[in-house]
C-alpha cells in the first residue's frame, strides 16, 4: 500500500504537532534571525545569573577562610556538587537517548539539551575543591581501593587514588559533553558562518571549520554522534559511580549499598528531564521558540519524567526493604542516620517530591499531555532532588571521625549518630551561586550556538510528513537506518 | 534479502493459520518426546514424594539446590515476554509485530513452569497452599513478613495478569480463525472463545488502546515479581553472600537478559517450524541483537558492581564465598563456562551484523546465554549457602542428585510442549497485528532515495 | 420490532468507495448508530470517515485499582492483627511488607478490571453476528447497515450504488 | 522502624550460659538432647551426608596459627535470638517468638520451605531428610511428652520446652515460686553436663544478673578483649541470642593483650 506522498507539510493543524513553514528557507532564516538578534530578557537573565554567582563566590571565600581542615562544614558545597552532576551533566542524556532511538520528537529539543553539557565545565570548576575537601586514603576506611598500610601489596596503592580517578573521570565527561556539542552544532555553525557578522561570524568560522555539507560529512556526522553519544552516557555512569563510591559511601562507615551508584545514577536521569523541561519551558515561554518547543515535546519527556520517577521509587526500596529487614546494627545506624534520623525532614521532603508529587499528577495523561503539567513537575523534582542529595551527603559529611586514622571505620554505632548540620549564611550563598553559575554557563553559551537545532529541524520537515490518508490525516514517520 | 514482504491479508491468513489448521509432520514425533521426558520428570518426582527430600542433593549447609536456581531461572525467563511485548508496544517500535504473542505465551508457560519448581522444592507440598489465605478451618493465615509470601502473591498477580493480556490481544485473532476453521466443533469453539469479535472500528480502537494500557499495567508487576524473588536471597542475614541490596536490579537485569535471548531462540525456532521466513525477517534477528548488546553490557555492569561491593565488604563470608566460587573445584569452571557463555563469546559476536542477522547464530549464541545465566543463578544461590558465615566447621557442598537433574529437564519439556500445543490450537504470530503493520507501512520518497516509513495517527 | 441489518462488501483497495459508502448513508440521514464499518484489521482512525468511538475505559482500572489495595490492606493489616505473632521482632504492623502485597493486590485489581472494561466497552460477548461475510478476515471491507425494515431498501440501494460487490442480509436481534 | 517489638513480655525470658572454658567435648549433651526429644539415630550415612540432626552439636573450633594452634569446643545449639532472622522469613508462621523469650517451632505448620534453615546464621535448624526410625528395641525410650517428627519438616533445639511447661505447671499447682537452677526445669543437655558448662535460667532473674557481670565492658560486635569474658555469637548481626558465651580463659592470649 505503499503510496507516493508529497514532501509538503499542511499548515495549520492541531497546536504542538508541527513547524508551520512549509520551505526550510523560512526555518533558517526565522532560526538564525531568532538566535542572532540579543533580547533584553536574555541579558537580564544573565545579569541576575552572574549576580547569584558572585554570591556564590562570595561564601565560597567565607567558608574557605576557615580552612578546609573541619569537613562538616563542607557538608552543602558537597550537596551542590552532586547537584550540579545530577542535573546539568545528566541533562545531555535526553538528547542522545532518544537520537540513539531515532525519536523525531527529540529534534527540536536535543540542543536545549545538549548545551547543558557546556555548565558540565562548571561542575568540574566546583569538583577541584572536593579535591581538598576528601582526606586521603590513609584513615583507615573501606575503600573501593583497597588500601592497607599493612599489606606488602595493598600498602603500594597510592593514598590519593580517589582524587586522581575522579578528576580523570569528570574531567573526561566534560571533554567528551564539549565535543558532543560541537560536533552537532558544527552544521549551525557553518549556517552562522554564512549568514551572520561580527564575533559571532567569526567563532563560527573557526569552529565549523570546513563543514560544507557533503553526504560524507554527514554520514560522519551521524555516526560520530552516536559513538560519542553512547561514551558520554558510560562516562556519565562511570562518574557518578566513582563519585558516589569515594566522595560519599565511603564517608559512612558499615554502609555498604552495593546499588547506590545506580541508583545516583537514575535519580541524576531524573533530574536531568527535570532539568531540560524547564530549559525548555523558558524558551518557550521568554526565547520566542513558541513554534518549535511544542507540546509533542512536552508529551515526550513527560511520559519520560513519569517512567523515572516510579524508578526512583523501585531503587529507593530496593536499598530500603533490605536494610530493613535485615536489622543488621551496622546497617540500621546508617538508616538511622541517612534516612529515619536527624534528617528525616528532608527524606520525606525528596520522597514526596521526587516520588509521591510525580506519582499522584502525572498518571493522569490530560497532565501529562499538557505544557504546565511537566513543567510543574520537573520544578518539584529537583527541589526533590535537592533535598535528597541533602540528606545523603551532608549527613555523610558530618559522620566525626573522617581521616581520623584513630576511629574505627567499619561500623557506626547508633550512639555516634552526629546531629543535623544546618546550612550557616555562606552555605546559602554558595547553594544560590551554584545554581546562577550553572544558568550562567548556560546562558552564554545559547549566545553562541542556537539553541534550537537548525539542521534537526530540516531533517524533521524531510522525515516528518503529514498526508491525507482517504478520509482522515496521519504522519509518515520516515526511519532512515 | 529484501527486507520487507507486502502481502494481501489473504496471504497472512493462509500463512499464520497453517500450523494451527494443518498438521506439520514432525509434530507427533516432537510432542512424543516432549511427553516422554515430562513422564519421566514426573516419576522422578513421585519417587521423591514417596521417600523424601533426601533422594536430593541437599544437605545442611545447602538447603536450596536445582529446584530453586531452577525457578528463578524460569521467572526470569519469563520476563522476556512482557519485556519485549510491553515495552516494544510502549515505544512504538514496528518489529515488535510478530515476537510479541510467542514472547508472551512463552511467559505463561514459564512461570507455571517456575510455579511447580516451588512445588518440587518443598518438604510437604501437599500443605503448599498454606501460603494463600485460603484455609480458614485452619484458624491462622499467612505470615505476610515472609518473602514467600510475596512470592506467591506477585507470581499469581503476574500469571493472571500476562494471560488475560494474551487472551485480549488474541481475540481479532480468533475470529480470524473462526471464519477459516473447518469441522463440527471447531468454528462453534472459536466464536464462543472471540466472543464474537467482528472488527467495528470501536473494538479495533479499544484493541489498540487494550496493546497500550495492559503493557503499562503489566510492566511494573514484571518488575515488582523478580524484585521479589532476589528478596527471598536478599533479605536474609543468615548468608553474607546475599545480603546485597543490588539483588533486585541485578535479578531484574539478568531476567531480562536471558529473556530476550530465549525470545531470539524462539523466533529462530518459529522461522524454521513454521516456515514464517515471510514475516520474522533478518531485521527483526538484528534488532533483537542490538537489543540483545545493551541488555547484556548493562547486565554485566551489575554484575561488575555486585563483585565490588562483595569485596569491598572485607568480610570473612563474602571472601570466602568468592574464593570458592572462583578458585575451587567445580565451582571455578562453571564460573569460568558462565562468563564465557553469558557474556564474553555472544556479545563480540552480536557486534558483527552478519551474526545478528542469521537465525542460525542468534539461535546458536542465545542458547550458550541462556546455559550462562542458568550457571549465574547456580553460582550465586549455592556457593552462597556453602560459605554462609565465617564458622569454617558449617561450610559444605552440594552435588546434585540424578531425581533433581530429571526434574529439572522436565521443566525444560513442560515449556516446549506448552508451547507447541499452544501454536497447534492458536496462531503463535499475531495476524491482525501482522496485517495493521502492512497497512501502515509506507515510503517518504526524497530525491532518489525511498525511506521506510510508517503511518501514525495524529494524536 | 425486530430490526434488520444489511451488509455491503467492498474489496482491499475500495477503501474510497467503502468511505463514500458511509457518506452516502450519512447524508440520506441514517444514524450514524445504524451504520458501522467492518474491517478484519484496524485502519487509521476516520479512515472511513466514522465518528471516533467515544468510551470510558479509564475509569475500569481505577476502580480496580482501589478495590486491589483496600483488600490488600485489609488483608495484610487483619492477617498480621488477628495473629499477633512476634517475628525476629519486626513491628506487628510491619509497614514494607504491606506494602508490598498491597501493591501486587493493586496491580491485580486494576488489570482484571481493565480487561472486563476493554471487553465490555468494545461492546463485547456478542451473541448474535448479523450480517457478516467470512472474507471480511481475508481484507474484504463490510459497511453494515441496522435499522428497520422500511429504511432497509435505500440502504441497499445506497451501497451498490458506492460499488459494492456483494450485498448481504442478516437477523440483527441485539 | 527500627524498635525491637516482642520483647520483656513475659515476666520469664529463658536464656542460657555456656563456658567454653569448662566444656570438655564429651557430647553428653547431644546424648541427653538425643533421648530427650526423640531426635532419631544418627547413623554414618546421615553424617556422610551432611544430614545428621543435633539439636546440641560440639563443634571443633581451631584458633591460631601452626605451629601454636588450640583446638576448642564450642557448644552450638539455636540461640533463641531476640531479633531471629529465621523467625519473619517462614510464610505459614511455623516458627515465631514466644512471650517467655523462646524461639518456638510448630511442627504441624511447617511446609518445609527451609527458608529458616537458609536464614540461621547459626545452623542451629534441622531438615527431616527422611522418615526418621528407630530400631526395634528403642521404640520404648522415645518420650512421650515429645512429638515424632515426621520427613519434610523443621526441627531445633526448643530448650527442652517440655520440661519447662511441666515445672511451671507443677510450681502453679503447689502454689510454690518456681525456682530457677532445678534439674525438673533446665535442659537435659544442662542437666547432662559433668562440668556443668551450660547453665540455665531467667535471664530476668539471677541468670540474667550473672550474665550482665560477665557481658560489661563487652565492645559488642563480637570483640570482647576487655571486661567480662561474655559475648554472643556472631554479635555483629545483631540477632540479640539469648545464649551467652564465656570464652575459654587463655593465659598466653592474656599475655598477648597485656603486650599488645
Amino acid at each position: 500500500m505503499a503510496s507516493h506522498v508529497d514532501v509538503k507539510s499542511h499548515q495549520g493543524h492541531g497546536e504542538g504537532q508541527y513547524v508551520p513553514f512549509t520551505t526550510q528557507e523560512e526555518v533558517v532564516s526565522d532560526l538564525i534571525t531568532k538566535h542572532t538578534k540579543v533580547s533584553d530578557k536574555w541579558i537580564s537573565g544573565v545579569v541576575a545569573a552572574g549576580l547569584l554567582l558572585l554570591l556564590g563566590v562570595v561564601g565560597f571565600a567565607m567558608r574557605l577562610a576557615n580552612g578546609m581542615d573541619d569537613r562538616v562544614v563542607w557538608g552543602y558545597y558537597a550537596l551542590m556538587f552532586a547537584f550540579i552532576l545530577s542535573t546539568a551533566s545528566a541533562a545531555p542524556m535526553i538528547a542522545i537517548a532518544p537520537r540513539i532511538a531515532n525519536a523525531h520528537w527529540r529534534r527540536p529539543i536535543s540542543r536545549a539539551a545538549e548545551l547543558w553539557s557546556a555548565a558540565g565545565l562548571f561542575s568540574l570548576l566546583l569538583f577541584i575543591p572536593m579535591l581538598w575537601i576528601l582526606p586521603p586514603l590513609n584513615d583507615g576506611r573501606r575503600s573501593l581501593w583497597f588500601f592497607d598500610p599493612d599489606d606488602p601489596v595493598y600498602s603500594q596503592v597510592p593514598i590519593y587514588t580517589p582524587h586522581i580517578w575522579a578528576a580523570l573521570a569528570i574531567l573526561g565527561l566534560v571533554i567528551v559533553g564539549f565535543v558532543l556539542l560541537w560536533l552537532s552544532a558544527m552544521p549551525d555553525l557553518a549556517l552562522m558562518r554564512e549568514h551572520s557578522t561580527g564575533f559571532r561570524q567569526k567563532f563560527a568560522a573557526k569552529l565549523s571549520g570546513n563543514w560544507v555539507g557533503t553526504t560524507g560529512q554527514w554520514n560522519m556526522l551521524h555516526h560520530r554522534m552516536g559513538i560519542i553519544g553512547a561514551f558520554y552516557f558510560m562516562m556519565l555512569i562511570f562518574v557518578h559511580f566513582l563519585v558516589t563510591m569515594d566522595f560519599l559511601i565511603v564517608l559512612v562507615p558499615g554502609w555498604i549499598d552495593a546499588l547506590f551508584p545506580i541508583t545516583h545514577a537514575a535519580n541524576a536521569l531524573q533530574a536531568g528531564v527535570a532539568t531540560v523541561i524547564l530549559s525548555m519551558i523558558f524558551m518557550r515561554q521568554f526565547g520566542g521558540y513558541k513554534e518549535y518547543i511544542t507540546l509533542e515535546q512536552f508529551w515526550g519527556l513527560s511520559k519520560l519524567l513519569f517512567a523515572l520517577s516510579l524508578l526512583w521509587f523501585w531503587f529507593w526500596f530496593s536499598s530500603f526493604n533490605v536494610f530493613w529487614y535485615g536489622k543488621k546494627p551496622s546497617e540500621q545506624a546508617v538508616l538511622e542516620l541517612l534516612m529515619v534520623g536527624p534528617y528525616l525532614i528532608s527524606f520525606l521532603a525528596g520522597f514526596v517530591l521526587s516520588f509521591l508529587a510525580p506519582l499522584f499528577v502525572m498518571v493522569w495523561n490530560p497532565v501529562r499531555k499538557s505544557i504546565w503539567g511537566p513543567t510543574i513537575m520537573s520544578v518539584a523534582v529537583l527541589f526533590g532532588v535537592f533535598f535528597d542529595k541533602l540528606r545523603y551527603y551532608v549527613a555523610a559529611y558530618s559522620v566525626p571521625g573522617i581521616g581520623d586514622a584513630h576511629v574505627h571505620k567499619h561500623f557506626m554505632d547508633m550512639d555516634a549518630i552526629p546531629k543535623v548540620h544546618m546550612p550557616g549564611l555562606p552555605d546559602i550563598f554558595i547553594i544560590l551561586g551554584v545554581i546562577g553559575g550553572a544558568v550562567f554557563f548556560y546562558l552564554i553559551f545559547a549566545r553562541l550556538i542556537p539553541p534550537v537545532s537548525i539542521w534537526e529541524q530540516k531533517e524533521l520537515m524531510l522525515y516528518k510528513v503529514h498526508k491525507a490518508y482517504h478520509r482522515t490525516e496521519v504522519f509518515v514517520l520516515g526511519k532512515p537506518r | 534479502m529484501q527486507e520487507h514482504v507486502q502481502l494481501t491479508q489473504k496471504e497472512i491468513n493462509d500463512d499464520l493459520l497453517a500450523p494451527v489448521l494443518g498438521m506439520p509432520k514432525w509434530w507427533y514425533g516432537a510432542v512424543g518426546f516432549l511427553l516422554l521426558v515430562i513422564f519421566i520428570g514426573l516419576a522422578a518426582y513421585g519417587y521423591e514424594l514417596y521417600w523424601g527430600m533426601g533422594v536430593t542433593g541437599l544437605n545442611r549447609p545447602v538447603m536450596w539446590g536445582f529446584y530453586i536456581t531452577n525457578f528463578v531461572f524460569w521467572i526470569g525467563i519469563s520476563h522476556a515476554g512482557i519485556m519485549i511485548s510491553a515495552i516494544l508496544r510502549l515505544t512504538q517500535a514496528e518489529w515488535r509485530r510478530p515476537i510479541t504473542r510467542a514472547a508472551e505465551v512463552m511467559t505463561l508457560f514459564s512461570l507455571v513452569a517456575a510455579l511447580s519448581n516451588i512445588m518440587f522444592h518443598v518438604g510437604r507440598p501437599w500443605r503448599l497452599f498454606w501460603v494463600y489465605p485460603y484455609d480458614f478451618s485452619r484458624g491462622l493465615f499467612m505470615n505476610v513478613r515472609s518473602p514467600f509470601v510475596w512470592d506467591p502473591s506477585a507470581v499469581m498477580t503476574y500469571l493472571i495478569g500476562s494471560s488475560l493480556f494474551v487472551y485480549v490481544a488474541l481475540l481479532p485473532d480468533l475470529a480470524v480463525v473462526r471464519d477459516r476453521a473447518t469441522g463440527k466443533y471447531a468454528p462453534t469453539v472459536y466464536g464462543i472463545l472471540c466472543l464474537g469479535f467482528r472488527g467495528t472500528p470501536r473494538q479495533w480502537k479499544l484493541q489498540g488502546i487494550a496493546g497500550i494500557l495492559l503493557s503499562a499495567l503489566v510492566l511494573p508487576v514484571f518488575v515488582s515479581v523478580h524484585s521479589i524473588v532476589s528478596w527471598d536471597f536478599a533479605v536474609a542475614i543468615g548468608v553474607e553472600g546475599w545480603h546485597s541490596t543490588i539483588f533486585a536490579p541485578y535479578f531484574i537485569i539478568g531476567a531480562i537478559h536471558s529473556g530476550v535471548s530465549a525470545v531470539a531462540m524462539i523466533m529462530a525456532l518459529v522461522v524454521w517450524l513454521y516456515k514464517a521466513d515471510r514475516y520474522i525477517r533478518p531485521d527483526h534477528f538484528d534488532a533483537i541483537g542490538r537489543l540483545l548488546i545493551v541488555v547484556s553490557t548493562t547486565w554485566f555492569f551489575f554484575f561488575f558492581l555486585e563483585w565490588v561491593f562483595a569485596l569491598y565488604t572485607l568480610e570473612s563470608p563474602e571472601i570466602a564465598m568468592r574464593e570458592l566460587q572462583v578458585f575451587q573445584n567445580p565451582f571455578w569452571w562453571l564460573f569460568v563456562i558462565f562468563l564465557l557463555t553469558s557474556y564474553f563469546i555472544p556479545v563480540p559476536m552480536w557486534l558483527f551484523k552478519s551474526v545478528r542477522r542469521s537465525p542460525m547464530w542468534m539461535f546458536i549464541t542465545t542458547i550458550l546465554v541462556n546455559i550462562g545465566m542458568w550457571l549465574e543463578r547456580f553460582l550465586i544461590i549455592i556457593p552462597g549457602l556453602a560459605r554462609r558465615q565465617p564458622f569454617e566447621f558449617d561450610w559444605g557442598s552440594y552435588t546434585p542428585s540424578l531425581v533433581e537433574i530429571l526434574i529439572v529437564c522436565e521443566t525444560f519439556a513442560f515449556v516446549s510442549l506448552g508451547m507447541l500445543l499452544f501454536a497447534k490450537v492458536f496462531p503463535l504470530i499475531p495476524i491482525f497485528d501482522m496485517k495493521e503493520g502492512m497497512i501502515l507501512r509506507d515510503e517518504i520518497r526524497i530525491g532518489r532515495r525511498t525511506v521506510p516509513a510508517s503511518i501514525r495517527e495524529t494524536p | 420490532m425486530a430490526k434488520r441489518s444489511i451488509l455491503g462488501l467492498f474489496t482491499e483497495q475500495q477503501v474510497d468507495d467503502a468511505a463514500n459508502a458511509m457518506d452516502a448513508l450519512a447524508a440520506a440521514g441514517y444514524g450514524t448508530n445504524e451504520y458501522e464499518v467492518i474491517t478484519g484489521t484496524p485502519y487509521p482512525e476516520g479512515t472511513f470517515g466514522e465518528a471516533e468511538p467515544k468510551h470510558k475505559l479509564f475509569r475500569w482500572p481505577l476502580t480496580g485499582a482501589v478495590c486491589g489495595f483496600i483488600i490488600g490492606l485489609v488483608l495484610t493489616a487483619g492477617t498480621q492483627l488477628a495473629y499477633p505473632m512476634v517475628t525476629g521482632g519486626k513491628p506487628i504492623l510491619s509497614i514494607p511488607p504491606m506494602a508490598i502485597i498491597m501493591y501486587e493486590g493493586t496491580m491485580l485489581g486494576a488489570i482484571i478490571f481493565a480487561v472486563i472494561g476493554i471487553i465490555l466497552e468494545s461492546r463485547l460477548p456478542r451473541l448474535f453476528m448479523g450480517a457478516y461475510d467470512k472474507r471480511i478476515t481475508e481484507g474484504y471491507i463490510g459497511v453494515t447497515v441496522t435499522t428497520e425494515e422500511d429504511k432497509l431498501e435505500p440502504a441497499e440501494k445506497l451501497l451498490t450504488d458506492a460499488g459494492a460487490g456483494e450485498i448481504k442480509r442478516g437477523w440483527e436481534n441485539n | 522502624m527500627l524498635e525491637r517489638q516482642g520483647t520483656d513480655m513475659a515476666d520469664q525470658k529463658w536464656g542460657m550460659v555456656v563456658d567454653i572454658d569448662k566444656c570438655t567435648g564429651c557430647q553428653a549433651c547431644v546424648v541427653a538432647c538425643q533421648s530427650e526429644n526423640n531426635v532419631p539415630i544418627n547413623e554414618e550415612g546421615h553424617f556422610t551426608q551432611r544430614r545428621a540432626i543435633e539439636w546440641i552439636r560440639i563443634e571443633r573450633v581451631w584458633e591460631g596459627e601452626f605451629p601454636d594452634v588450640k583446638a576448642r569446643f564450642l557448644p552450638v545449639f539455636c540461640q533463641h535470638c531476640d531479633e531471629a532472622p529465621c523467625e519473619p522469613v517462614c510464610p505459614v508462621y511455623a516458627t515465631y517468638h514466644n512471650s517467655e523469650g523462646l524461639n518456638v517451632q510448630v511442627y504441624n505448620r511447617c511446609i518445609g520451605t527451609r527458608f529458616c534453615a537458609n536464614n540461621c546464621p547459626y545452623q542451629a535448624r534441622y531438615f527431616n531428610f527422611w522418615e526418621p526410625t528407630w530400631p526395634e528395641s528403642l521404640k520404648n525410650q522415645l518420650n512421650p511428652d515429645v512429638t515424632v517428627r515426621s520427613r519434610g519438616i523443621m526441627e531445633k533445639c526448643t530448650f527442652c520446652i517440655q520440661r519447662i511447661r511441666r515445672s511451671t505447671r507443677d510450681s502453679d499447682r503447689e502454689g510454690t515460686e518456681l525456682e530457677e537452677d532445678n534439674r525438673a526445669l533446665s535442659p537435659a543437655c544442662v542437666n547432662a553436663c559433668p562440668t556443668q558448662a551450660l547453665k540455665f535460667g531467667d535471664l530476668n532473674g539471677h541468670l540474667g544478673e550473672e550474665a550482665a557481670e560477665h557481658l560489661e565492658g563487652h565492645g559488642g560486635h563480637g570483640d570482647s578483649h576487655h571486661g567480662g569474658r561474655g559475648y554472643h555469637m556472631l554479635d555483629s548481626l545483631g540477632t540479640h541470642p539469648n545464649v551467652i558465651y564465656l570464652k575459654k580463659v587463655d593465659p598466653s592470649a592474656e599475655e598477648v593483650e597485656a603486650h599488645g
